[in-house]
């Protein structure tokens, strides 16, 4: 075989040696087909599996942690969550609309396939600036794809959250996660086990569609990229509804002993994995599998990446019951080999054997590397500000301003494109911190949110990844929710360059120890390199997806403001810290300075000090202090509340990091004034800083310091900047 | 005055869940002989312009920038005088 | 009393409709597939929200020719009681058990979010639980539910007190800025002349619960138990 | 093997909200001549049939019971014979 062949699939010259010594001779091409696709970056995770156990996975609640189709996590009363999100990044650049709704169509399967019932959708999105007439079109498409799926599916998208800075404009980020809701005895695996069991593949037929697309995934965009069309495929959110509901039936009636969904490297992933979960093999028979196309080459159907479609190994004797309920459905269900001991993977074409590999060759055979790293020269430019320069007087127009710009300002132009209500569980609706999802039949509720800011990670990895975690968990407990496990999506640029790398490394190592502190292992994620364009890559952009667990749904915590002349209360402390806020990027377009630091042990104090003024009832509303400040947490807090305040502080912090600067571990409370005693005594006692700012009041936001009147500004007026901003540069 | 009459399909090989699914309801309709169905848009543009010529330019251009996407999708077009 | 809630594939409300005769109201219910003709045993058939065939070619098109669709149309033409919610809606518009149609919303948009509607005919089986011109707030959650009729047809259906439901702000006025999707008049709901069939594209069985943030949508199916009271318990008008 | 074309447009006296929209969208374009834009759906049904009149009946009907809506839409569609 010629160099060229492997080349062009994406494999190294080294790595096809490694090939041939596995196989002990030369590898056919559809087999060099197969190992290129599994091998890929985005199959093996072969640059960063070193790296990503670092994450910590472990913990009493965990009953699947990463490795499978997705996580679980267990909730009690023989209920548990899975959840997992995934990027679809470079398919939503190409193809905003079609791309961003097949992400939502593979994520949502791989939660149906651990047996789960899908309950919730969440998205985290990245584009450039609005300004630009591509960022609108990316982000207009991406927001219906994304709706158009879900809604169709009937599974409510209930959170996410959408920044937009000139780094993504070539080349957007598009993570979307779906939670769901599965009994234990219920929960299955892709797993293949019990020689003789029967493979089939079931839902839609199998086209030309996407070969390749995971290699595609692997490499940076270019001019070319536009025109490699089939990596880009159109989804079918009502053949996936129907697979849904099949599905359920067969676990609800046991009849499987292994499912997975059919995503990245299509029927070749599917086999491989499956059985080398099992520790089996398979012999399939490819001139078995439903075609919706017409000629094509045993390469083409081990390689497609159609849609909806997955593979099944039902129970010995269960076939044509598997078949009848999937005929129910207007399915297709096609038995196309069975489960071998031997361990290897062999395919043929009717009567012709096109490809014998063993299968953890292709999985866990692929070599892994420990790429350079070096620490990125730019680091040492953009961290020097002097914040006292950054003062603009004129804080009611600074505070509209912040408030109306994008990525600030309400997402309700996106979140009311998502069907948010179907279910009929949605308790606290997008708007606030994170959702929260009643849990039928039980008293239970779960939170769910999604945060990252690349800005913070772009000028510190390290604390950047921490600060995700520390966020993430932060919205959760806002609910009154105690934070259960992570997701993670990590969307970095192209990992052969060592300054990516180093962010790479050190984002998890952020990541890591705040999930440590914080007890939320890691139960499933997904990486994206290569996220760049013209060489010039993004923020190094971890999205954090959380699940957290109210045990009683009567105790859950909102975040407006409410209760007039209630006492309003900040827990944690503003300090001097104005580098890399949203503030500054607005006022002088810089992204620079040192990003807030974190102190995981004050953050972790704070949280469970939320949490237990919550549960004891002290506090009337509660929300996170993040993005644009003290000020846009107060408006926000005004905003959705409906209500004015009027705050009177002492300070002696340069103006604009007071209202403005982004200081972690805070939360802003609103506390009944008969509470207000016990509420600070019990903050003391964990050692949380616990500051009366005012009360709420009127239908004003006024802001006094040290005498002097910094803001006064009507909740209606300001309501109306934060709210028209994104429809205004959308029509 | 010019009227573009615009057709803008899938391409082939595409999957085209509208058309399959409208196939399967007119198979149970018992219109047995449907083989084959793909569902696209047909757009309409009047347009004034100094020339037919120009007007063709014109109308190429916006298919390729907004009414179609050359990633997934084919257009073909054709523009005629309109009298009235 | 018994409600029967049809399945279609693709339909994504039937499970909320369900969970609210059963465990709010505690009222018998049961799921009726597509392809069952039989709904004798039934007093009341809702068609829920969702995306029936995906809603591909046109909202409802290829649902209405459901084997179902049928015994509903015998169902109704004797009295019986349906209730079409959102895709429901759509689905008896397609059938022509309803007069009008449904285009795109005007803003080429999905919209999600609470509206408000008031109620323009009090009397009929399904709304005889609220008061004239009560203001109700339910959800809406649609793509298709720009409301068309001729002029002349809807001048009818005003006359003959077929529009049930128009959107309107929280004070009860039916303003341009009340109307979430263009539809004409600001109809949000209208019923057949008989008043046994309505559909509308708000979804009631979303805000039945306090714990959702309402319950004005009870009103919709306790309206149909009380009216089944009063007639106490026969089909037709 | 026949082919029909099917063309469907939403009557003249009903509004075209994605029509405007895409009008409108083609004018900030800077394409300033455009009047008026008119979206509505094209469909190809690939089907057997005895005869051209056979298909035609065919599609027609197809037409009235689920291509269209009478209500709101009106079509046209035409047959050829499919060689291949
Ligand atoms: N892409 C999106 N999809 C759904 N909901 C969103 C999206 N973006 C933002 N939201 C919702 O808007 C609210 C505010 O988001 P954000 O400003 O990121 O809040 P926070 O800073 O508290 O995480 C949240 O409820 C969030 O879930
Ligand atoms: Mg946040």
């Amino acid at each position: 075989m010629e160099a060229k062949v492997w080349r062009e699939m994406g494999l190294t010259d080294r790595e096809y040696e490694l090939i041939k010594e596995i196989l002990k001779r030369e590898p056919n091409y559809v087999e060099v087909g197969m190992f290129a696709v599994m091998w890929s970056e985005h199959c093996s995770y072969k640059s960063s599996r070193a790296v990503l156990k670092k994450l910590p996975t472990q913990g009493p609640h965990v009953l699947q942690g990463p490795g499978e189709n997705a996580g679980i996590v267990d909730i009690g009363e023989g209920l548990a969550v899975a959840f997992k999100v995934e990027s679809h990044n470079h398919p939503s650049a190409i193809e905003p609309f079609q791309g961003a709704a097949t992400g939502v169509g593979g994520i949502v399967r791989d939660i149906f396939t651990m047996g789960a019932r899908p309950i919730a959708n969440l998205n985290s999105l990245r584009f450039g600036d609005l300004e630009k007439p591509r960022s609108r079109y990316l982000f207009n498409g991406v927001v219906n794809g994304i709706g158009w799926y879900g809604n169709c599916m009937g599974i409510p998208t209930v959170a996410g959250e959408v920044y937009f800075d000139n780094s993504y404009a070539g080349n957007p980020i598009v993570n979307a996660m779906c939670v769901g809701l599965v009994k234990h005895g219920d929960i299955a695996r892709g797993v293949a086990a019990g020689k003789g069991n029967a493979v089939m593949v079931v839902g839609a037929r199998t086209g030309r569609d996407g070969i390749h697309g995971c290699t595609f995934a692997s490499e940076e965009l270019s001019e070319e990229s536009e025109d490699r069309r089939p990596s880009v495929q159109v989804g079918d959110p009502f053949m996936e509804k129907l697979l849904l509901e099949a599905c359920q039936e067969l676990t609800a009636k046991n009849l499987i002993v292994g499912m997975q969904d059919m995503g990245a490297a299509g029927l070749t992933g599917c086999v491989c994995e499956m059985a080398s979960r099992g520790g089996t093999g398979m012999n399939i028979d490819i001139s078995l599998v439903p075609r919706r196309e017409k000629g094509m080459t045993p390469y083409e159907v081990m390689l497609s990446e159609s849609q909806e479609r997955m593979l099944i190994v039902p129970r010995a004797g269960s076939e044509e019951e598997v078949k009848a309920i999937f005929s129910k459905w207007g399915l297709e269900a096609v038995v196309i080999g069975e489960v071998t001991e031997d361990g290897l993977l062999n395919i043929f074409d009717g009567e012709e054997k096109v490809a014998c590999i063993p299968a953890a060759a292709l999985t866990k055979g692929c070599p892994a590397y420990s790429p350079e790293e070096r620490e990125p020269a730019y680091l040492k430019e953009v961290r020097e500000i002097d914040s006292g320069k950054y003062s603009f007087g004129n804080w009611n127009k600074a505070l509209l301003k912040v408030l109306s710009s994008p990525t600030i300002a309400s997402k309700k132009w996106v979140y009311r494109q998502y069907d948010y209500m179907v279910q009929t569980d949605t308790v606290i609706v997008p708007g606030g911190d994170a959702a929260l999802l009643r849990v039928k039949g039980t008293s239970k509720a779960l939170a769910v949110t999604i945060d990252g800011n690349g800005r913070y990670c772009y000028l510190d990895p390290f604390c950047g990844g921490a600060i995700a975690v520390a966020e993430a968990a932060r919205n959760i407990v806002c609910t009154g929710a105690r934070p259960l496990a992570v997701t993670d999506c990590l969307n970095f640029g192209n990992p052969e360059k060592p300054e990516i790398f180093w962010q790479f490394r050190n984002v998890i190592e952020g990541m890591s120890k705040a999930c440590r502190v914080l007890e939320t292992p890691v139960v499933s994620g997904n990486v994206s390199f290569y996220n760049e364009t013209a060489g010039e890559p993004v923020f190094p952009t971890p999205t954090v997806g959380m699940v957290g667990l109210l045990e009683n749904i009567e105790k859950r915590c909102k975040a407006g403001f409410s209760g007039e002349g209630d006492a309003v209360v900040l827990l944690g402390e503003s300090k001097d810290e104005l580098g890399g806020s949203e503030y500054l990027k607005i006022m002088t377009g810089l992204v620079s300075g040192k990003p807030p630091v974190i102190d995981l042990e004050l953050e972790k104090a704070v949280q469970e000090c939320c949490l237990k003024l919550i549960d004891q009832g002290l506090v009337s509303s509660a929300h996170d202090c993040s993005e644009g400040g003290l000020a846009v947490a107060l408006a926000e807090g005004c905003i959705i509340g409906g209500r004015g305040v009027k705050i009177e502080m002492i300070s002696d912090l340069n103006p604009a990091a007071l209202l403005f600067g982004e200081s972690q571990s805070r939360i802003l409370l609103t506390v009944p004034w008969e509470h207000i005693s016990k509420a600070e005594t019990v903050s003391l006692d964990l050692g949380v800083p616990f500051n009366i700012l005012g009360r709420v009041k009127g239908r004003s936001l006024t802001f006094i310091v040290n005498g002097t009147k910094f803001i006064d500004l009507e909740v209606g007026s300001m309501e109306r900047e934060w709210l028209e901003a994104i429809p205004c540069l959308m029509s | 005055m010019f009227k573009a009459r615009v057709h803008v399909l899938l391409k082939p090989g595409v999957l085209d869940p509208q058309g399959s699914a409208v196939q399967k309801a007119l198979q149970t309709m018992e219109y047995r002989g449907v083989q084959e169905v793909r569902i696209g848009r047909y757009i309409e543009i009047y347009l004034e312009s100094e020339s037919k010529e120009k007007a063709s330019r014109e109308v190429e251009e916006m298919c390729q920038r907004l009414l179609a996407n050359p990633v997934i999708e084919d257009f073909t077009f054709e523009v005629v005088e309109e009298t009235s | 009393m018994k409600f029967g809630v049809v399945v279609f594939p693709g339909s994504n409300c039937d499970v909320d409709v369900y969970h609210v005769i059963k465990n709010v109201l505690k009222k018998p219910v049961e799921y009726i597939w597509h392809r069952d003709q039989e709904i004798d045993g039934f007093n009341c058939i809702i068609l829920p929200g969702g995306f029936s065939y995906g809603d591909y070619l046109r909202s409802g098109a290829i649902a209405r020719f459901s084997p179902v669709m049928k015994s509903v149309e015998k169902f109704a033409s004797q009295g019986g009681l349906v209730l079409g919610i959102c895709n429901g809606f759509q689905i008896l518009l397609e059938a022509g058990l309803l007069p009008g149609a449904l285009r795109g919303n005007d803003s080429q948009q999905f919209i999600c979010d609470d509206t408000f509607i008031k109620v323009e005919n009090e009397s009929c089986p399904f709304t005889i639980d609220c008061a004239q011109d009560e203001v109700l707030k339910i959800p809406i959650a649609h793509k298709d539910g720009n409301y068309f009729a001729e002029a002349s047809l809807l001048r009818e259906l005003e006359a003959k007190g077929q529009v049930v439901f128009r959107y309107c702000d929280h004070e009860g006025r039916v303003s341009r800025e009340a109307n979430p999707n263009g539809s004409v008049g600001n109809v949000a709901g209208v019923c057949n002349e008989s008043g046994n069939i309505l559909g509308m594209m708000p979804h009631p069985e979303r805000c039945a619960e306090e714990l959702l943030g309402g319950e004005d949508g009870k009103k919709i199916f306790k309206s149909v138990l009380k009216w089944w009271e009063k007639r106490g318990g026969r089909r037709g008008s």
